[in-house]
């Protein structure tokens, strides 16, 4: 650097253009070498700072949208204003892993706690409403309160980045930003999908398990989740799904236990069927079987399906329907809902195939069950 | 250093339908979606065999570039 | 950069021709300034992009090799191709390990489930066909798996990368693109050994622990497990390996469990003999000696020879013959098999050295048994 | 910022081996593998001293230069 400054002086001596111009360079070289990470730092700050508005005005919505809803379509006797901000600012405090022995039944525990708080909440606000309704003004609490969350944490890091002045802190938020964005879009999209009550993506494996639960009767195994009894070439299938069509996601794990352990049931398979997150690249659609508990969320469904499975030795099937996040929480699409005929042949394959007649099998729709019914 | 946040989205626009099946004899219709549709609700009678059809499929597609 | 910067300064005074070449800097600093990591997420992404192809290009082929062994070997009565681009695409879930306790053996719920699955349906494939052409198949699949995850995976960094234009995405998956591309032509090259039945690197432990079990009485202890029972200067061994010349890697530790739990076998010792991944710089065949469960693969039979050698207090022995990832899943080399009379004496060594007269030991020949019966 | 991809591998030829021992008199035969050997496969009779052998080694060792 010092070296080129160098040669650049020896090139002024001479001429008057080229000596301001020279000098024009030495600042600018100086300036560049002195303050790249400071410019670079204040183009960064000016970046997040658009993303984050943009980020504002999507909660915002979110929340109008949300009280709007409890307003217009739950009839909420009072103003909702107040409460609703009250709970978008409701944190769950997730228990110590240190030891993580029984972690499970803990975090269990907590959510259940916040999922009851959540259903009483609305309750209190909407007085007399449809189950259909409270479930939605649910979700769409929920999806206020992400993007409450996703715009404050970035905030934070947006503050903090500007008053250390922290080079890296910029960069990195810089870097996630057009991430954070699209899975904030995916949100705000969802509130359009759920509040006319559209089935949506994740809502395949409900979509299809109803097609066999269709005209049986049903019973509650769990909170909010149904099964119907049915056959199929001479087995018997157990067929669960949360209750629909409300913008339910249930409780499979709860009921599969219920099934199991309760009711004696000795099923050869357990059959699960889920909405999966497609790799960019892959096609929204495409149906992948597996083994393993298809089931997401924050894993206490899936940790307490993989130890009823394990403990009583019945194999785990999954067919996975692909999708994006965004197709997984809007309105289903086109390509999404076809597959479910697929999905039935695939289910009918598996089933005729790891199993013999006269075995007991049980069939698990998972995803949120908005707009579908059983 | 450009702005990496993208803009936002030229969304195509959605058009939601749903599908009415016969049971009887498996005709499809599909209209718009209407509030209150929901998968295995009871649909119009079937135009074909006069069956009382079911709501099997609630989907979208995106609106053709003609019907913009 | 700035030294040409340097040089164009000197270029200036005087001429016409020199104002032209500082606009043409001006421009160009300009330009490196602002779009240096667009123009180097451009190369990267270019860079990627051609090993993408090449990764495309790999997997194709392992497709088309086990669909031709499926044909050609196996025989497979119909087309498989429709059922082999099924089972690329095949999933496994592994279960949620928030609270560990436990998990192993959901972990070997799932992938035992799994392996019966991929037997089961390699089976249905092909109709009446030796165990050998069955191993086979299994191995060939798995690869062609394998190689379309790969693929499957880096197209999806590649193309959030080039979505989201991400610098740092792009920058790293180009810095991790060699040892992947390296990863795969490892596997493609493992085709060549595995459709003819070729010994592989890693099966030196099978290969010496069958020179114990040369005319004894074999008797199956596991799942594709055979045992042997031997003598050695008075001592009684109990030697294990997976049954030959299948492709299997078999279960040691549940053969062992059933040695040690079952059957009331009190051994003073367990050797286990396996190949070891090299350090680069170390030779291939060079011998280590060590203690402790050598063996690899998920977890699930190192866990559980380790609850039972720990349970009964037996000590446990470790002979690992060193080789390259490359090495150890493609025929095996020169240097690998002269190691195994080398083996064979430290092998002997150890037991002399570490038990008496009338002892028991169990001696393990670790790793995939293709090509090598006993 | 050079491509940082290696290109195709010129792979060393690796020709494949079968050793045949001797139990008996412990003489061994090296010969081309044949699809279908694996190790303690029985081989042909000894040379030497006429006893049935068997397949103890199969093993790759890359071709000499002069060989290709």
């Amino acid at each position: 650097m010092f070296v080129l400054t160098g040669i650049a002086l020896q090139a002024l001596p001479g001429t008057d253009s080229g000596t301001l111009l020279t000098l024009f360079w030495i600042g600018f070289i100086l300036i560049t070498f002195f303050y790249q990470t400071r410019i670079q730092s204040y183009l960064a700050l000016n970046d997040i700072s658009r993303g984050l508005n943009r980020l504002k005005v999507m909660k915002d919505k979110a929340r109008k949208e949300a009280i709007d809803y409890l307003v217009n379509v739950g009839k909420a006797p009072a103003d909702p204003a107040q409460r609703v901000d009250q709970f978008l600012d409701y944190v769950t405090i997730m228990p110590v892993d240190i030891d993580p022995a029984g972690l499970v039944g803990k975090i269990d525990h907590i959510v259940t706690t916040n999922n009851d708080r959540v259903r009483a909440e609305v309750g209190a606000l909407l007085g007399q409403s449809s189950p259909v309704t409270v479930s939605i003004s649910e979700n769409l609490l929920e999806v206020a309160t992400s993007l409450n969350a996703i715009h404050k944490i970035v905030r934070h890091f947006y503050l903090l980045g500007k008053k250390t002045n922290s080079y890296f802190t910029l960069i990195q938020l810089q870097m996630l930003m057009p991430m954070i964005i699209q899975e904030a879009d995916a949100l705000l999209n969802a509130v359009d999908s759920f509040k006319v009550g559209q089935p949506v993506g994740d809502g395949i494996g409900p979509v299809v398990v109803s097609k066999y639960m269709l005209g049986k009767e049903k019973r509650v195994v769990a909170k909010d989740t149904v099964m119907a009894i049915t056959e199929y070439k001479g087995r018997k299938l157990y067929v669960l799904k949360a209750d629909g069509p409300m913008a339910y996601v249930g409780q499979p794990g709860v009921a599969m236990k219920k099934i199991i352990d309760e009711m004696g049931i000795k099923p050869s398979a357990i059959v699960m069927i889920d909405a999966a997150l497609k790799l960019e690249g892959e096609k929204t659609g495409e149906i992948a079987e597996g083994v393993g508990a298809a089931i997401g969320g924050i894993g206490v469904e899936k940790f307490q399906i993989e130890e009823v499975a394990t403990k009583a030795k019945v194999p785990l099937y999954a067919i996975l329907v692909k999708q994006s996040i965004l197709e997984a929480i809007t309105v289903m699409r086109k390509e999404i809902a076809e597959a479910a005929d697929k999905v039935v042949q695939v289910l009918n394959r598996v089933i005729e195939e790891k199993t013999k007649e006269g075995d007991e099998v049980v069939v698990a729709g998972i995803g949120n069950t908005l707009g579908v019914a059983q | 250093m450009m702005s990496s946040v993208p803009g936002p989205d030229k969304k195509t626009k959605l058009l939601v339908y749903t599908i009415e099946e016969c049971p009887a004899c498996g005709q499809k219709t599909k209209r718009a979606f209407a509030v209150g549709d929901y998968v295995t609700k009871d649909g119009a009678q079937c135009t074909k065999c006069s069956s009382p059809t079911k709501v099997s499929l609630v989907y979208a597609e995106s609106s053709k570039p003609s019907g913009q």
